[in-house]
C-alpha cells in the first residue's frame, strides 16, 4: 500500500515542533528510499531505464531544509538532478517512477525521463538538462510572481559546477537588479560530473566558499552545512524572507556531498547502462573523503538527532522508513506495469 | 480601409495593441525605455516595460521562464546575431521545455530581432542566421517583408502559444506601405503570392522580396512574367503555397541575403527537389556570396545579392523551356 | 596494411599523434585529466592538457585566443549542443576574426563534440545542430562515419589553419574499423563513395552512412543497385561528387539525422535542385520527423530515422523511370 | 608632415620622468585628436565612415595610464571601441584612418572597419564587435603566453556594459583557476550605449564600485579615478607585476566618463551617418552631469598638471598638441585618397 503523498504546503513556523521535524525526516528519507531504488533498478531491472540518470541521495537536507521555508503557491525550480523536490511537493513517486521508466503513465507521458520531470500543477514548472540554463527560468518564474503581484517566491537550486556557467552570473545580477524574489540555493556536492570542484573554481582554488560569488551582485550570500536540515531551513529562511519583502535575491551555498556517482555509466546501445562507483574512489582514488562524507550522511545523522532528542522512537523511525520502502515499491510496481507509448505519440505536444 | 505605415512602427503598432489588449504581455530589453519619459514606460508602467543589461542568455532564458509560468513576454534584442550568445536558449531550451514535460507547460514568447544590416556594420552584425533557427521543432520563425505583414504576423507572434522568432529586416525600417486598421493578424505558416507570374517563381524572403519584386517589374518590361513567392514564416514552411507555383511555371529563382549553404533558399529549394523534381526545368539561387560581411562598400556590395543578380538568373532559368506540368 | 581500430580510439590516436608532431596543439575541456594520472597528461603535461569549468564561451573563446595568438587548441565539448551556450564563439567569432582582421590573423582552432546520441537522454542532449553550422563563410564542419576516415579528418582538422567542428557520432563510438597505419590524412572537402550502385543515390552523413549501407546491402538482395555517397565534411561540401554521381542515377535519396527543414540532407537537396535539375527523376529525404527527441525508447526510435525508412525511399524513388542523362 | 609614430615600446620605470610624462601627454593628445577628427569627418565628409564607430575620447587617461607600464611584446586586447590602443602601440594612423573609411591601404584593407581594427604585428591581435565576447579571446592570448612560457602578458579592455555579459565571468575564473598572466580593465564610461551603468549593474544599484565583482574570483579588485593616468599607470602596474610574476589575474575598474555619445547615430542607406549629443543630455536630459564630468576631461587636467608641475611649458604643449594635429590630418589626407577595394577582392580571406 502506498503511504499518501506528502503535504503539499509544508509547515512553517519559525521554530520547529515535533510533528514538522517528522515531516522533515519523512520527506528526506522518501527521497533517499527513492533514489536507492532507481539505483537499484540498474540491477534489478536492467535496460528499463535509458540516457541519463542523476541522484539527490546526499541532497536532502538541503532540499528538504530548504523546501521546508516554502509557501503552498511558491515556484521550485532545480536542475536535471532533480527527483528530490517533487517527492517533497507531493508529486506521486508511482507517475515519477513510470516517467524514469519512459511510461505513458510517466508524469510526462515518457517524453522526458529523469532528467526533465515537471509538474507545473503543483509549481514545479520543468528542468533543463544544459548546465545553468534553468537559473534564468527559474529567475523568469520569479519575473511573472512580481509582475503578477502574487506573493509567490522561487527556489531555485542548481549544482557547483553551474556556478561556472554565464547564465548564473546573468540571472543574479538582473535579479538583483529587478528585486525579484528569488532564493538561488547553490547544492555544493563537491562534484561536477567527474571533477572536484576545487579544480575549476576560482573561490575553492582560494579557500574560500562559493557563496563569495553573492558579493559579484551586492547580494547576501551564506554558506550553510548542507547535511544539516535544520541548519539550512535557518539560512534559506531568512533569504525567503527577503524576497517575500520584495528586497530581492539571496544566495546560498548548502555544501554536502553526493553520496552516488553523478550518474549511470554512459553506454551506447545496445549495451545496457549501470551505476558506477563514486568518482571519489574510481577517478581520484581518495577513498577517505568518501567515507568521511558518508559518515556525515545526512539522513542517518538527523536520524540520530531525533532519536537523541526523543521526536522520535526507533520504532516510529521504522515505520516511516517502512512506509517510504512501501511507497517506492509501489511505485516501482506501478511502472513496471505501465505502458509504453505508442510510437506514433511522439508526434504530439511540438506544438501549443 | 488602410494606413500608410513604416515597417518600424507598424510593428511597434502591434507591440501597443497587444500590450492593450492583454495585460500578460510584457516587453523588456537592453536600451529602452531608460527614462520615465519613455512613451511605452508611461502607458504600461515599469512592471511591464524594463530595461535590461547586456545579458542575453539571461534576458532570453527569463522570457522563457516568465512564460511557462504565465506571462507572454516579448523580449527586445536588436541585432539577431545578440542572439547567438544565448543560443541554447533560443534553440535547445524555449522550443524543447513544452515537449520534454508532455505537452504540461507551454512557452509563449517571441524574440524580436533585426537581421541582415547592409550598411558598413562589417562581419558581426550584418548577418542573416534564420536558417540555424529553422526547422527547430516547436519554434517558429517569421520574417517579414512589408508593414502589413509586419504587423499582423507581430499580432500573430504575440498570441501564439509557442516561442516565435521575430525577425524583421533592418534595411525595411523606414519602408512605407498600407497597413490595414484596426485589429489585424497574419496566420504564421501562410506564404504570400506578392505577384503573380506565368513564367517563373521567385521565391524571396524578407528584404529581398523587395528586390525581387523590382527584378521582376523589370523583367515584365522585357516580356518575362515572374512571380514572387514570399513565405513570411521560415517556420512552419508554407511548402503547399510554394510548391503549387513552382509548378505551374516550371521554373524557380530563390533570392535569400544568407550565403548559400546556410540560406533557407537551399532548404526551400530541397523541398522543391523533393516534390516538384519532374515539373521544374531549371532553378538558381541567388543568395550572399561565400564571405562573412565586408565593412567597406563595394566589398559589401559585392556579397550581398542584388537586383541584377536576380534579373541574370532569371534569364537564365528563362534559356530552360517549361517541363509541360 | 591498416589496423582494427575503433571509431572512439581513432579520433584519440589522431590527436596523440597530431600533439606530438606539434608543440602548439593543446587539449582541453570539462571532466577531462583530473588528476596526475591521466594518461594524456602523463604524456604531454599540465600545461597542454587541461581541465575546465562548465564555461563553454570562455573555453571556445580562450581556443579563439589561444589560436590567434599561435597555438593550436583542440577544445573537448563532449556533446554538441552545449556549443550551443557559446554558439557566438563558434559562428561569429571563430570564422569572422581572420576576415575582419583583413587575413592578418587565423584561429587554428578545432572544436570536438559528439552528436546525435539516441540513448534515451530525450530532448536537448540528442539532436544534431551541424546544419547551423554549415554555410557560415570560413568555419569548416566535419562528420566522420567511419574509424578510418575518423583519424583522417582529425589530423585534418588540427592541421588546418581554419575554425573546424569536428563532429562525431555517439552512436559510432564503439564502431569498429581498418585505419591505415602511420600519418593518415583525409582532406576536408572530399565526399568519399562508401558503395557504388548505378540505380539510385544515397547521400547520408554520420551515423546514417552505416544505415545506408545497411539498406544498400538488402535492396541489392532486391536487384536494386544503390550507392552510398558520404560528404564527410559538411562545410566544404563536395556538390560535384555529389552532383556526378546523382547525374548518373538519375535518382537520390537523401539521409540526414536532423529533422527535415535543420538538415543537411535538404541544403544538398537544394545543391542538387539547382546542378542536376534536368537529370533527376526523383528525389527523397529521409530525415528524423519533426519533433524534439523524446525519452521513452519506442518514441525515440519513431522520430529518427531508420534502415526500414530508406530502404523504402529508394523504392518510392525507384518506381520513377530514370531520366536520361 | 606627420609626426613620427609613437615609441614601439613604453618606459616603463616606476617613477615617471618628465620625459615619461610628456610621452603620456603626448599619447593622450594623439588619441583625443584622432577621435575629435573621426568625429568631424561624419560632418567634413559624410557618408565616408560607413557602420558604427565609436570613440575612445575620455578614456585616454585609462588607455595611457594602462598601457604605460606595458613591455615590448605585450598583447593588448580591447572591445570594438578600439582607436585609442593602436595609437599607443604606434600602428600608423594612416592605416588606421584609412581603415575607417574602408580604403584598401586600411589596417584590414577595409575588411574590418572602426570596430575591428588589427594590428597583430604589434601585439593587437583585433577585437570583437559583440559584447564580452573578446574577454575570452583575451584570456586565450594569456594562455599562450603561458603555454610558450613567453613572459608576455595581455592587457585586456572592456566596458562596464560587458561586465554583464556571461564571458566575462567564464573568463575571469578560468584565469583565476588557470593563473594566466593577464589584466583585466574594466572601463567604467559610465555608459553602456543609451544605458546608464546604474540601471543595470547590482553593484551600482547598491553604491558599491563594479571592482567588487573579482570578490566572484578572490583576485585582487581595485578601482581607480580613470581620468588621471599616474593613478591608472600605479593600480595597472600592480596588477601587471602579479600577471608577470605568474600569479594570476586582477581586475581593475578605471571609472570615467565618455564625453561624446556611444558613436554615429544609426542609419538606414541611403540616409549618412552623423553624431549625435551624448546621451546625458539627449536621453537623460542631465547636461549638469555632462558638464561636471567635462570639467573633469582627462587631458584638459593632465595638461593643467603638467604645466603647473612645469613638465611642459605652454609653448611645448602647443607643439605637441600641433603635431599631433598634423599627424591627424595627414592620416585624413592619406585615407581620403586611398582607393576603395575592388568588389572582386571580398573572397579574399575567408579561408586561411
Ligand atoms: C552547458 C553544458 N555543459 C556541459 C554539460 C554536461 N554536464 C552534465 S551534468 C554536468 C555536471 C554538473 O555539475 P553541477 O552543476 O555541480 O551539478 P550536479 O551534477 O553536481 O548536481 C555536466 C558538466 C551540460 N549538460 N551542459
Ligand atoms: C551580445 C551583444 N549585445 C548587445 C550588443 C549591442 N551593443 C553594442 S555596444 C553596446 C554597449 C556596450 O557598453 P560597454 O560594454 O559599457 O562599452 P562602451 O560602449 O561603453 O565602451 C551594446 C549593448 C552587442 N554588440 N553584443
Ligand atoms: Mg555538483
Ligand atoms: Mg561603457
Amino acid at each position: 500500500m502506498p503511504q499518501k503523498t506528502a503535504k503539499k504546503s509544508a509547515p512553517r513556523k519559525a521554530k520547529t515542533d515535533t510533528n514538522q521535524l517528522r515531516w522533515m525526516y519523512t520527506q528526506m528519507v522518501r527521497i533517499r528510499e527513492f533514489e536507492e531504488t532507481v539505483k537499484r533498478v540498474f540491477i534489478e531491472h536492467p535496460g528499463v531505464i535509458r540516457g541519463h540518470s542523476h541522484l539527490g541521495d546526499g541532497a536532502e537536507a538541503s532540499i528538504v531544509g530548504a523546501l521546508y521555508t516554502r509557501h503552498d503557491t511558491d515556484f521550485v525550480m532545480p536542475s536535471y538532478r532533480c527527483h528530490g523536490y517533487p517527492i517533497v511537493l507531493g508529486t506521486p513517486l508511482r507517475n515519477m517512477m513510470a516517467e524514469i521508466f519512459g511510461r505513458r503513465d510517466g508524469l510526462c507521458h515518457g517524453f522526458g525521463g529523469s532528467m526533465h520531470l515537471a509538474d507545473p500543477a503543483r509549481y514545479f514548472p520543468g528542468t533543463s538538462g544544459i548546465i545553468g540554463q534553468s537559473i534564468a527560468h527559474a529567475t523568469g518564474a520569479a519575473l511573472t510572481a512580481q509582475v503578477k503581484k502574487s506573493s509567490q517566491i522561487v527556489y531555485c537550486f542548481f549544482g557547483d559546477g553551474a556556478s561556472k556557467q554565464g547564465a548564473f552570473f546573468e540571472s543574479l545580477n538582473m535579479a538583483a537588479v529587478w528585486k525579484l524574489p528569488i532564493v538561488y540555493i547553490l547544492e555544493n556536492n563537491q562534484y561536477q560530473a567527474y571533477t572536484h570542484f576545487s579544480l575549476e573554481d576560482a573561490n575553492a582554488v582560494a579557500g574560500d566558499p562559493l557563496s563569495k560569488k553573492a558579493e559579484a551582485f551586492s547580494i547576501p550570500g551564506a554558506t550553510v552545512d548542507g547535511t544539516d536540515p535544520e541548519a539550512v531551513r535557518k539560512v534559506v529562511a531568512k533569504a525567503a524572507d527577503r524576497a517575500r519583502a520584495g528586497d530581492g535575491p539571496s544566495l546560498v551555498e548548502t555544501k554536502f556531498y553526493r553520496l552516488s556517482a553523478h550518474g549511470n555509466v554512459i553506454t551506447v546501445p545496445p549495451l545496457p547502462t549501470q551505476f558506477p562507483e563514486h568518482e571519489a574512489v574510481a577517478v581520484y582514488g581518495n577513498r577517505k573523503e568518501f567515507e568521511q562524507w558518508h559518515a556525515k550522511d545526512p539522513v542517518k545523522r538527523f536520524r540520530a538527532r531525533l532519536l537523541k532528542d526523543r521526536v522520535l522512537t526507533e520504532a516510529s523511525a521504522k515505520q516511516i522508513e517502512a512506509a517510504a520502502r512501501a511507497e517506492v515499491e509501489d511505485a516501482v510496481q506501478f511502472a513496471l506495469t505501465s505502458p509504453l507509448p505508442a510510437p506514433e505519440e511522439a508526434l504530439q505536444y511540438v506544438y501549443a | 480601409m488602410g494606413k500608410e505605415m513604416m515597417y518600424a512602427d507598424a510593428i511597434a503598432a502591434a507591440i501597443i495593441e497587444e500590450m492593450q489588449r492583454d495585460p500578460n504581455v510584457v516587453f523588456y530589453g537592453q536600451n529602452m525605455a531608460m527614462t520615465e519619459r519613455d512613451p511605452m514606460l508611461k502607458k504600461f508602467g515599469k512592471e511591464r516595460v524594463r530595461i535590461a543589461p547586456i545579458s542575453e542568455t539571461a534576458e532570453i532564458g527569463i522570457g522563457i521562464g516568465a512564460a511557462m509560468t504565465g506571462l507572454r513576454p516579448i523580449v527586445e534584442l536588436w541585432m539577431s546575431e545578440f542572439m547567438l550568445v544565448a543560443f541554447d536558449q533560443v534553440i535547445n531550451e524555449a522550443p524543447r521545455l513544452r515537449y520534454m514535460s508532455g505537452g504540461q507547460v507551454s512557452v509563449p514568447l517571441v524574440l524580436k530581432a533585426g537581421y541582415g544590416f547592409c550598411a558598413g556594420w562589417a562581419g558581426q552584425h550584418s548577418n542573416c542566421i534564420y536558417h540555424t533557427m529553422m526547422g527547430i521543432p516547436g519554434l517558429k520563425v517569421v520574417v517579414p517583408s512589408t508593414p502589413a505583414d509586419a504587423k499582423g504576423l507581430m499580432v500573430a507572434a504575440i498570441r501564439d502559444d509557442n516561442p516565435v522568432v521575430y525577425l524583421h529586416s533592418y534595411m525595411l525600417t523606414l519602408e512605407k506601405g498600407e497597413v490595414p486598421e484596426g485589429e489585424y493578424v497574419v496566420p504564421l505558416g501562410v506564404a504570400d503570392i506578392k505577384r503573380n507570374g506565368t513564367d517563373v517563381t521567385i521565391v524571396a524572403i524578407g528584404w529581398m522580396v523587395k528586390k525581387a519584386l523590382a527584378a521582376a517589374e523589370r523583367l515584365a518590361e522585357e516580356g518575362i512574367s515572374a512571380g514572387v513567392v514570399d513565405p513570411r514564416t521560415l517556420a512552419p514552411l508554407d511548402v503547399a503555397t510554394i510548391v503549387d507555383s513552382v509548378k505551374k511555371t516550371g521554373r524557380v529563382v530563390l533570392v535569400d541575403q544568407a550565403p548559400r549553404h546556410s540560406s533557407a533558399a537551399a532548404v526551400i529549394a530541397g523541398e522543391i527537389a523533393e516534390h516538384a523534381v519532374g515539373c521544374v526545368n531549371a532553378l538558381r539561387m541567388v543568395t550572399a556570396l561565400d564571405a562573412p560581411i565586408p565593412y567597406s562598400e563595394p566589398l559589401e556590395n559585392y556579397v550581398v545579392p542584388h537586383e541584377d543578380k536576380i534579373v541574370e538568373a532569371v534569364k537564365a532559368v528563362m534559356a530552360h523551356d517549361a517541363v509541360a506540368a
